[in-house]
This record gives C-alpha cells, structure tokens and sequence, in this order.
C-alpha cells in the first residue's frame, strides 16, 4: 500500500517537504515504518527524539499502520 | 461491598490554533463566569533571549488537528484532577515577534487552588505533548528547539 | 571561612487600591515585557453563592496606607524566593455586583515556574495580612467574612 | 495622652463610628490598650481574632504607644 508521512518541524527540513510518500507492506507496523523512514532519511536518527502519529494520535511501535491513516512524524515539541 | 463515588461536573472548554495576535480581553471574558471565584491565567510571551543570546523572533508551526485534540485530552486529565467550571488554551502559529503572545492558557473554578493547579498543569502538559514546533530566529541562524540532543 | 552570595535584582511593582472597576487590559499590558517569558496573573471574581447561599452583592472596605504597605512586604517577600521581573496587584474597593473582579495580581519572570509560584504567594498571602474587608449581602442580612469563629 | 484609634470592617460596626478616641497613660504598651479597648468595647472579644496597627505596623502586645502614632483595629481580614 501506499502512504503518505507527514512531517513538521524539522522533520520538514530532512524530508525536504511537508510529505513523503512511501510503498509498505499490507499489516505493516508503526515500527517498520519508522524502520524505513531512518533508512532513508538517515537524520531523523540525530533527532533527540520523534514520534509517530496515526490518525491524530500518538502512536506505538506496534500498531498496525492501514491504508488511508493520517500518518505523521513528531519530532520533539516546543509549543507554549 | 463496593462504594461508588460518582463525579458529575459541567465543563465549558474554548481552544483555538490561529495565526492572528491573541485576544487576551476576549479570553478573560469567556472565561469570567458568576460561578466562579478564582481564574488563573498564563500567558507565553517571546523572550528578547534564550541562553543568554540574543533572540530576533520565533515562527511557531502547528500539526492543528492532533494539537487540537492533544489540548482537549489535558483539559479533561486536568478537570478529573481539579473541579474546574471552563478552560481555555488559544495558541498562535506563525510568525512572532519579541514581547508577543504564542499562548494563553485561562482556568476559572469555585476556588483558587484548582484554578492555579489545573493552570501549571495545562501548560506544563501543552509543552510536553501537544505537537507545535518553535523555530528560534538569531543575527546569524535559526534552529528548532529542543530537535537535538 | 564565609561563602558570601550576592543577590542582585530589579524588581518592578505597581499596586493600586481603587474604588473605580479595576482594567485586566491596563495589568497586562504593563506586565508584559521583552525580558518575560511567563506571566501568570490571578483575577478573583465575585461569586454568586457562598456555601451554597446566594450572594447579592459584596462590599470590600480597605485600610488605604497599612494594605499597601502589606502589599509592598509580600511582594518584596516573593522576589527573594523566586526570581521574578514584575508584580502587580491591583485590588478594588466598595460595592461589586456578581461577576465583577475585585482583585487582580500579575506576576512576569524568564521562566513560567516563577511566575506561578510568586503569584500564588501573593494572592494567599494577600489573603492572610493585608487589611482589607469583605462583606457579604444576602437576601436576609450581611455579614463581615470571617470576623467570628 | 489622648489617642485615636481606626476602626475597619466589623470593628466600626463594634465602635459605632470610623474612629474613636481613648485617653492612655504614658507609655502604655499596645497590651495596655487592647485592654482597654475590650472594657469600654466587649464585643471585640467575640471576633475570631483582630490586631492592632501602629503606624500602618502589625504591632506586638509589648510594643509602646507614642502620642500621635496612627493606631488601628484590624479584624480579621478577607479580602482578594
């Protein structure tokens, strides 16, 4: 299936956009996506920290990523 | 034998992501009630330095949707915690200059203490959990803060 | 052998006790400055009930010079325990009707922790020296809050 | 020496007036005084608690009372 990984921040910055689309495995996990994120962006690994988020909600390595899931990567906060 | 203790309270919540200057006024207005005895209000202001180095301005960005449900998520850990009667979280994306407002936080309850509590947490959650990003502009650069270690 | 530690600090205040409905607008705008990345303000309101008894109206008679003095003193206590920039406290005095705001206390510092921390100190303190008195009007009488056990 | 003494709150309603004046012995002590105040005013020994000013002071019981000193009644207060 194919997705679509939003991205703010600095996130922005290594993605060179707001989106990237990629190609995943039907049943792929939060983990495998985070997995080929790291492999293609290689930077969000110097990040202090990110997250994932699946449909406006924080998201663990384990849940299952479905077609048509807002997808997101959070890369550590500083609002306020 | 059990006990059961049943909590029943009315929450009004106002939150609101926008990219014009805060209306402080407007926030204290819906946020006095004839109930209410005590609001406690935070507002973030843009701080002319950070770590002693000279800041020009912030750009604030907002995942709107998520942060807005985030938002919604603290109000209600804040409201089981403290009877709190309304609270309000306006923050503001885009462009900022030194001395404007990226938030207001305003909580108003029957007594004081739950509105100070309820406040200092809000904020303090927001600032943990609630996916908006701040680009610190300097004489020479910029960066997110907090992206790196 | 002594260890010596120097304590320096500019401290801004403002107090004022007025008879004239008191601007929340006019408290922010002064606290608000380039040096500040908190501010917390507290705005009491009037209630409508008491204990569960409705409350007409209240009436807040000062002793001028001895409250702003005492206000003077917590203000002064709260800048050596916490490092703040500014403090108002704006307090009015006479008839206020349900909904009106007879006290507003606003604290600004670099980091919000302060902020809180300072103003909560004052507002409680407020509360406990400074000679100021409530009455209370219901339908069936008044009285002086807290005068008798 | 003749001296005034403000009344706030409950304490006016107790005097019946904003102020009353009491003649006091030299170098009387603010003790002196309350004692005094509690014979000609009994009332004041029903209020949960009150103080005494002195020059816009908190005073102490063993404090002195000078001729001209603003004295003051302070019930227990409540305001915020």
């Amino acid at each position: 299936m194919k997705i679509k990984v939003l991205a703010f921040g600095i996130a922005k910055d290594i993605f060179g956009g707001s989106s990237v689309s990629l190609e995943l495995a039907n049943d792929s996990t939060v983990y495998n996506l985070q997995y080929l994120l790291e492999q293609q962006y290689p930077k969000l690994q110097q990040l202090k920290s990110y997250m994932l988020a699946v449909n406006n909600e924080y998201a663990l390595p384990g849940d299952t990523i479905h077609e048509r899931d807002e997808i997101a990567v959070i890369p550590p906060v500083s609002g306020g | 034998m059990t006990s059961s203790h049943q909590k029943t309270f009315s929450l009004s919540t106002q939150i609101q992501i926008s990219p014009t200057p805060l209306n402080i006024q407007a926030c204290i207005d819906w946020i006095i009630s004839p109930e209410s005895g005590g609001i406690d209000v935070f507002i973030g202001t843009v701080r002319n330095a950070t770590k002693g180095k000279p800041v020009i301005r912030l750009e604030f960005e907002a995942y709107e949707p998520m942060a807005i449900a985030e938002m919604e998520k603290i109000i209600k850990q804040a409201a089981v915690q403290w009877p709190i009667q309304k609270a309000l979280i306006h923050h503001r994306t885009g462009v900022l200059e030194i001395g404007e407002v990226p938030v207001i936080i305003a909580v108003s309850a029957a007594h004081r203490a739950a509105a100070f509590d309820a406040c200092r947490y809000i904020i303090d959650t927001l600032k943990q959990t609630v996916p908006i990003w701040k680009k610190e502009i300097f004489e020479d650069g910029e960066i997110w803060v907090a992206a790196h270690p």
